[in-house]
């Protein structure tokens, strides 16, 4: 009996330490905590969740040797593993390249600044884990990210309530405005919402003349919110859908939808889908000898699309932000500075062919926050102010100014038609 | 463009598709057959194929040789899997040995992002992109390739089972294991060979299908979804069986994308497994203790 | 009575011990991270006790009891927001119905064996899921469904982390005390007696296929009640944690843990969860830069590890060393050799007989 | 549920009347025709070489495998076709010529599985452990123990079934078919890899069970049990009856020896 | 040849071998009789290498061999013909020889092996007939006698024989038993389990008989068949007077 309840206690205290551990290690820069000295480590964990916003001094590390000031500890998550890794990873860089650039010179106010990225494997429960730690553990003055809209949805309670301001990187217009049309205060995000691209695009093919329309989308949120957006706006500017399909994104054959579009013998395609499932149905139609126009959405703003989808990528035309194309513009343009920029430092950094949109997202929610930052100083409530007043900030996505009614900030000069023309992108006709 | 087309379409898709997924199914069996464990890390081999194939002919290796080589890299890497992490585990049970595999899969996948990103990389087709119209369908050059290979890997595998002494031992070992060790066969040899001959099948379906399917590093998971239900279908311990299975798989998800609703296709396609599985309750070939193993 | 060795009076000792330990560990944890982690433990220790009945008891597969944790917060989600129904009475018929589906379900898929019950689980699953994705009118499709309310009770609302923990883990407990109690009566015998031996236990007089489902229902609505709880806890959900993935990733908690007991469906769930979160925080420290990819590789390498040297699980691995070590120490105590009580006084039948002398 | 069985036996006395049994597994013919019946009391052994057919037979009564052809009755009605599980409840359980213990449960746990078509509780009773099943479960305990001391297996009750040495297993397994409260009990090749001393314990046992008012049908090898405690002796070769009758007339048939020591070569 | 020394086996807990010794000199049939469950099998699994024994030793010329798995033991010349036959139902008779001299491919020249198997066609012609055809359809005594052609195909020095007569009709008995006397006079050796004692002892040169894993008696094979025992443990006791 005696053994028995031994083997009982143990099991609890086995318990017990696997929960302390991760108090320990999560907390403490200590990679694992003493067992023998479960309580210690215990205490070494950060003070409760109501700490006040500003960085506390105790908890922060002293590893930036350049400034003299505390950090400034923004949070950040990207997926970077996982289906959305393809935007995650991007993000990821963007983050990185951006806090040493900061901080070579000179950081924000004299502070460094520390981006802590999280990886939300491209899943919610992880994402809002994520998040929680980010706030209570690394105690950030706001949240980058994350990548995609369910994640960004999933943790927009847990900022609202913790009121840390959240600008998130990820498209669907659900993410800053509420079901009954209220706006998120807390919420921002950066990427242009497919309203803004949907609205592009049916103004380019009204003018263009295509009214019978075959819709292909991938089946997530990012092709049903795509979709949504199309089926509110087509009728309006008259165009009519006259096929409507959709594959998962792991898809690797959509000649069956191709075929049914193809019957249905539409004036357009459209494609609604980030590669490698937008890069095979370019392939698909061109093997089918589809002879209509094909139109894919901003997802295909990376060089991985031109180069899997091949020949069949010539000659596609897409809504995205301006970053693709930049080179052509005029020098007129208020973007056209900073968007080289950023084409010349990511490239210089990750290579040649890497540039995408989303790291563009990335760089902008860095840069909105970082700038909010300077006029409202380590206080989440002004740093939230700050950010809803900013006004006519230049990103790569657009020109930016949020507004309490707006936590997008952009208008259609942030979205312009591009195609792709022997491997590179141009602005369409 | 005619009803009687795009059933014809939907079809040559189907084959297509269906050949993909007989591939990987006979990457499962060849695996189960010998060791009775469901390898969740079969797709992982087919990406490490595909992935590997086209770094090196990104690295100006030709494409016959990229092929060949990335078929040995990874049948090395099947071999070192099973000697690894499957012989370790003695006296495991067949499902302690599956989630082995489940954790080779997240490990491999893992580092298939380290090395490769998440951006998908392709192939030039083999002979060219230029599609052959087929009674109003439009056939792809690659498509005969993969139709193609699933037709020598199965016949490769019938000669390699019939006519070859190591073959025929593999077979013996799979049908009883005692038996074959009175014979000299040692079951660990055999094991370690079946990991290496399913690894470097799934390559060959990769690198195959790259230039179709793109690949990336997470291409497993899915094609090893549909391959694993092709192999059940067909019954998991036949060959002929593994393939009949993918192209079923193939045809009813291209037919039910096409005729009925391409957000559905997957399920209709399981609603009509169950039905043959209920009516066959041993899959199409399944002759031997279907029921028997992994899970 | 339990199987692996640790019987009632340890279950009942175990199970005080955790109520103390999880009653008063928000003392030492009342960071909102660490409890919210504690309460997916909770959730995940609801998915998997129920797996792990069917599992490990009952001895049939499932690959896709995701499904059934989606069906409950689904239902749940669409009874609140759609239907402004009271979020305890959703949870409530949420259950209900997906205790009908996993019966409906139940009786067609146990006629199948082994790999084809693995497909036809699978299949399940992929079904649902799509189901979730392409019903968008009632399920809000891949972009999900927002504005699932909080739980609240007489005026009390579960707004923190805090209360959403032992509100988590009460339930939690309350399962694994059903299920102990199953396990060890007359319908846990009998589900045993399925994976013992399911010829000898239908010429008992067991009706294997009435328990096989019943359990299966019981499965399903403990995961119906955990996906309720994670509707109203996210108060968002989308059909992403509801797939193939997940089920895959119970049946690793199971297994991990341990089929061969209850407690170790709750230390599978544990460890998977917390392991994942602590190498998000050590890896870095290791790898400087280094983020999800280093992490993800690590985790299936332990998994791994974990399998090749604890093949029946952490639970029965560890009492299994922890009897083997006091088993040592008292034959160092008593001269007696062990196997002299054993010395069996008969010799097997020859060779591997079958049911069948045919 | 002994005693109402007295009512239905039939006329000729004979609780479990099996007629013209066949059994084909493909092509190869297992049971071929064979009819046997045991009455109320009686101890009938069914013998025969190796692949004889045996362990089939017991399969067809119990409904472990369905007939090809033939028909099974049992107290007046006719169970083929039945589940096994219907036809355990009505009265005839069994134990297994390759052992099949439950050895993931205690040895007085695996007797308890044996009461289960005896008892009700059902799955909300008993997660909810209400009364009445916690009541049942005693109960259901304490015959488990008394069907235990039948076959001496008491000592052993709380220990794991799988740490049994081979004899008490077997026994074990008789226990637990017991605890159906069978009116036949099928025991296949029970004295498999007994001892001496333990076969000689078998028969007390066989007889034992045998007076509480359980008939017996057996299977056994073991000749010297099986003329020892026999009423009557079935012999089957390749699925076939070849002799029936008492051990002293079996043990004198030829066809009988030539079955199991060979033919004369000469 | 072969030294058995105090071997014990166990199955898990269950001891099925207690100290079992017995020898096989060269050029001899010596045959194990005793009841179903004795531990015929499981000697001869033991001896093989399919069972590992607990405590004793198993020599074969000179070596031991007794830690060592079947697969290599095989190679050593001692083939085991297992109960049940357990040929490959799914290949051809051909390749079941084949597999049969499996380990000898690559050390010994092909024809060599293709000579050994039209000898092993010419003792058993109607596996010549049946060449082709799926082992699995054959009948039990062809079954029986592929068993025992794979079994010789590793060129054993040494046949460890299971039972060969199991579920056999008697005429195929007497041919089975004619062929392992056959066997001998061409040089091998061979150890063999029979239920049929009249018939292995009329082949035999030796006997033994064990009971509930013990050797209980030994003796040349006129004598065990001449012995009152042997008959009991079959039919039990009482039966002897009957002849």
């Amino acid at each position: 009996m005696r053994n028995r309840i031994w083997f009982a206690t143990s099991l609890a205290v086995v318990l017990a330490l696997l929960i302390l551990a991760l108090g320990g290690c999560a907390g403490a820069p200590a990679p694992t905590p003493t067992p023998s000295k479960p309580v210690a480590t215990a205490a070494a964990t950060p003070a409760p969740a109501k700490a006040s916003p500003v960085a506390s001094p105790a908890a922060s590390s002293k590893t930036e040797p350049a400034a003299s000031k505390e950090p400034y500890k923004i949070g950040a998550l990207a997926a970077v593993t996982g289906p959305g890794s393809s935007l995650g990873i991007p993000e990821r860089n963007t983050y990185q390249m951006l806090e040493e650039q900061v901080n070579k010179s000179g950081g924000i106010n004299g502070h460094p600044v520390q981006v802590v990225i999280r990886d939300t494997e491209s899943d919610e429960t992880k994402a809002v884990l994520a998040t929680k730690k980010l706030i209570e553990e690394d105690k950030v003055l706001a949240i980058l990210g994350p990548s995609l809209s369910g994640e960004s949805l999933a943790i927009a309670d847990t900022v609202t309530k913790a009121e840390v301001p959240l600008i998130s990187a990820a498209a669907s217009i659900m993410i800053v405005v509420n079901k009954d049309g209220s706006i998120p205060k807390w919420v921002f995000k950066t990427p242009q919402s497919d309203a803004l691209i949907v609205k592009t695009l049916v103004d380019h093919l009204k003018t263009k003349g295509y009214n019978k329309i075959g819709w292909l989308s991938v089946s997530n949120a990012y092709g049903d919110s795509g979709t949504t957006e199309f089926q509110k706006l087509a009728p309006s500017a008259g165009l009519n859908i006259v096929a409507k399909e959709t594959f998962a994104a792991t898809d690797t054959d959509m000649t069956a939808q191709l075929t049914r579009v193809k019957g249905a013998n539409p004036d357009a395609i459209v494609v609604w889908s980030i590669p490698p499932s937008a890069a095979i149905v370019s392939k698909n139609a061109a093997q089918l000898g589809i002879k209509q126009p094909v139109f894919q959405s901003h997802g295909i703003g990376n060089k991985a699309f031109m180069s899997v989808a091949g020949p069949a990528a010539n000659g596609v035309v897409f809504p995205a932000g301006k970053l693709l194309v930049a080179d052509a513009l005029p020098d007129s343009d208020a973007q056209k500075k900073v968007l080289l920029q950023y084409t010349k430092d990511y490239t210089a950094k990750f290579g040649a062919d890497t540039l995408s949109t989303f790291g563009g997202h990335a760089w902008d929610c860095f840069w909105v926050v970082a700038d909010a930052l300077k006029k409202s100083g380590p206080d989440r409530a002004k740093l939230r102010d700050a950010i809803e007043n900013t006004k006519d900030f230049v990103g790569i996505t657009g020109v930016f100014s949020f507004s309490a009614k707006d936590h997008n900030g952009l208008d259609n000069r942030a979205v312009t038609m591009v195609e792709i023309k022997d491997g590179k992108w141009v602005p369409a006709k | 463009m005619e009803f009687y087309q795009q059933v014809l379409q939907y079809l040559v898709t189907g084959v297509t598709l269906g050949s993909i997924y007989a591939i990987i199914a006979l990457g499962f069996i060849t695996i189960y057959n010998v060791t009775g464990i469901v390898n969740f890390a079969q797709g992982e081999f087919v990406m490490l194929g595909a992935l590997i194939a086209i770094s090196l002919y990104k690295n100006q290796v030709p494409i016959v040789v990229a092929f060949v080589g990335s078929v040995m890299v990874t049948t090395l890497i099947g071999a070192a899997l099973q000697r690894i992490a499957i012989r370790p585990a003695k006296g495991a049970s067949t499902l302690t040995l599956i989630i082995i595999t489940i954790g080779a899969s997240i490990t491999i996948r893992g580092l298939g992002l380290i090395t490769w990103g998440p951006d998908p990389y392709s192939l030039p087709a083999f002979s060219g992109d230029q599609p052959i119209a087929f009674g109003g369908a439009a056939i792809i050059p690659q498509s005969f390739w993969v139709f193609g290979a699933t037709i020598v890997v199965l016949g490769g595998l019938y000669a390699f089972f019939e006519w070859t002494l190591l073959g025929k031992a593999v077979r013996a070992c799979a049908i009883n294991v005692s038996a074959a060790r009175l014979m000299g066969i040692s079951p660990s040899s055999m094991a370690l060979f079946s990991f290496a001959l399913s690894a470097g099948l799934g390559a060959i379906g990769g690198v195959v299908m790259a230039p179709m399917t793109l690949a990336t590093y997470d291409m497993g998971s899915m094609l090893a979804l549909k391959g694993f239900v092709a192999a059940i279908v067909g019954g998991f311990t036949s060959t002929p069986g593994a393939v009949v299975g993918g192209f079923l798989i193939g045809i009813l998800e291209s037919m039910g994308a096409g005729l009925i609703s391409s957000g559905y296709k997957d399920a209709i396609a399981f609603v009509v497994l169950f039905l043959v599985l209920f009516l066959k309750p041993n899959g199409l070939f399944g002759g031997r203790d279907t029921g028997r193993g992994g899970l | 009575m339990e199987r692996n060795g640790i019987g009632k009076y340890e279950n009942y000792i175990t199970l005080g011990a955790l109520i103390v330990v999880m009653g008063s560990l928000p003392l030492l944890l009342s960071n909102s991270y660490h409890l919210s982690i504690m309460a997916f433990i909770g959730i995940n220790t609801m998915l998997a006790v129920g797996l792990c009945l069917l599992m490990g008891y009952a001895g049939q597969v499932s690959l896709g009891h995701a499904a059934f944790y989606g069906i409950g917060a689904y239902t749940s989600g669409i009874l609140t927001t759609t239907f402004k129904m009271n979020p305890w009475l959703a949870i409530g018929v949420a259950a209900v119905f997906t205790g009908v589906v996993a019966y409906v379900i139940g009786v067609p898929m146990f006629r199948l064996k082994g790999n084809n019950l693995a497909m036809g689980t699978l299949g399940f699953g992929i079904i649902v899921y799509i189901i979730f994705v392409e019903m968008r009118d009632w399920t809000g499709g891949p972009s999900g469904l927002t504005g699932i309310p909080s739980l609240s009770i007489f005026g009390f609302t579960f707004d923190n982390d805090l209360k959403y923990y032992y509100l988590i883990w009460a339930i939690a407990l309350l399962f694994l005390v059903l299920s102990l109690n199953i396990v060890n009566s007359r319908v846990g015998r009998a589900l045993r007696s399925i994976h013992g031996s399911e010829i000898a236990a239908e010429t008992l007089g067991v009706n294997t296929n009435k328990y096989k489902i019943q359990i299966l229902v019981v499965a399903a609505m403990y995961a119906s009640v955990a996906g309720s709880l994670y509707a109203h806890y996210l108060t968002f959900i989308n059909p992403q944690p509801f797939s193939f993935k997940l089920s895959i990733e119970i049946v690793v908690m199971v297994v991990i843990g341990g089929l061969s007991s209850v407690w170790g469906a709750l230390l599978g769930a544990a460890t998977t969860t917390v392991l994942s979160e602590v190498l998000r925080g050590v890896i870095p420290q290791f790898l400087k830069g280094a983020t999800g990819e280093y992490e993800i590789v690590v985790f299936g390498i332990i998994l791994m590890v974990v399998m090749i040297f604890l093949p029946e699980g952490l639970f029965s691995g560890s009492v299994r060393i922890v009897k083997s070590w006091r088993r040592e120490k008292e034959s160092k105590q008593r001269t007696v050799d062990e196997t002299a009580i054993v010395e069996p006084s008969s010799v097997v039948a020859e060779g591997h007989l079958a049911v069948e002398d045919k | 549920m002994l005693d109402d069985s007295t009512s239905a036996v039939m006329t000729n006395g004979s609780l479990l009347d099996a007629r013209n049994l066949r059994k084909s597994f493909g092509g190869v013919v297992a049971v071929d025709g064979f009819s046997f019946t045991v009455k109320r009391g009686q101890i009938v052994a069914i013998i025969g070489p190796n692949g004889a057919g045996k362990t089939t037979a017991f399969n067809l009564v119990t409904g472990v495998h369905p007939l090809t052809s033939g028909e099974i009755h049992f107290c007046g009605q006719r169970i083929d076709g039945l589940k096994p599980y219907e036809i355990a409840e009505r009265g005839i359980s069994r134990t297994f010529q390759n052992l099949q213990i439950f050895g993931n449960m205690t040895v007085a746990e695996n007797v308890m599985v044996g009461r289960h078509p005896r008892s009700k509780a059902g799955i909300l009773s008993a997660a909810l452990s209400l009364p009445n099943a916690r009541a049942e479960e005693k109960r259901i305990f304490e015959v488990a123990m008394q069907n235990l001391k039948v076959v001496g297996l008491a000592h052993r009750a709380m220990d794991a079934a799988s740490s049994l040495p081979f004899g008490s297993q077997r026994l074990l397994e008789i226990a637990r078919a017991l605890a159906v409260e069978p009116k036949v009990l099928l025991l296949d090749e029970p004295a498999a890899g007994l001892a001496g001393q333990e076969t000689k314990d078998l028969a007390q046992l066989i007889y034992r069970i045998r007076d509480s008012g359980t008939s017996i049908l057996l299977v056994e090898h073991d000749m010297e049990l099986v003329m020892g405690v026999a009423d009557w002796v079935f012999v089957l070769d390749y699925g076939k009856l070849i002799a029936a009758g008492t051990p002293s007339q079996i043990q004198s048939d030829k066809k009988v020896i030539a079955a199991y020591l060979g033919e004369e070569m000469d | 040849m072969l030294e058995v020394v105090g071997v014990s086996t166990y199955y898990g807990q269950i001891q099925a071998l207690k100290g079992v010794s017995l020898s096989v000199n060269d050029g001899e049939i010596v045959t194990l009789i005793g009841a179903n469950g004795a531990g015929k099998t499981t000697l001869l699994n033991t001896i093989c290498g399919v069972l590992a024994a607990r405590r004793g030793d198993v020599v074969f010329d000179g070596q031991h061999v007794t830690k060592l798995p079947a697969e290599r033991i095989v190679r050593l010349g001692i083939s085991h013909v297992p109960e049940r036959r357990q040929v490959f139902g799914e290949m051809s008779v051909k390749d079941n020889l084949i597999l049969g001299a499996y380990h000898r491919y690559g050390k010994e020249k092909r024809a060599v092996i293709d000579r050994d198997l039209e000898t092993i066609f010419e003792l058993f012609p109607i596996l010549k007939q049946r060449e082709k055809q799926a082992a699995g359809t054959l009948s039990g005594g062809q079954q029986q006698m592929l068993a025992v052609g794979r079994g010789l195909m590793s060129r054993p020095r040494l046949l460890l024989l299971d039972e060969p007569s199991l579920g056999l009709a008697p005429m195929l008995v007497r041919e089975i038993i004619r062929i392992v006397g056959e066997l001998r006079d061409r040089g091998t050796t061979v150890l063999l389990i029979e239920q049929n004692a009249r018939a292995a002892l009329r082949i035999a040169d030796r006997g033994y008989l064990i009971e509930t894993g013990r050797i209980v008696l030994e003796g040349t094979a006129a004598e065990l068949i001449a012995n009152p025992i042997v008959q009991s443990a079959y039919l039990g006791k009482g039966y002897h007077h009957v002849s």
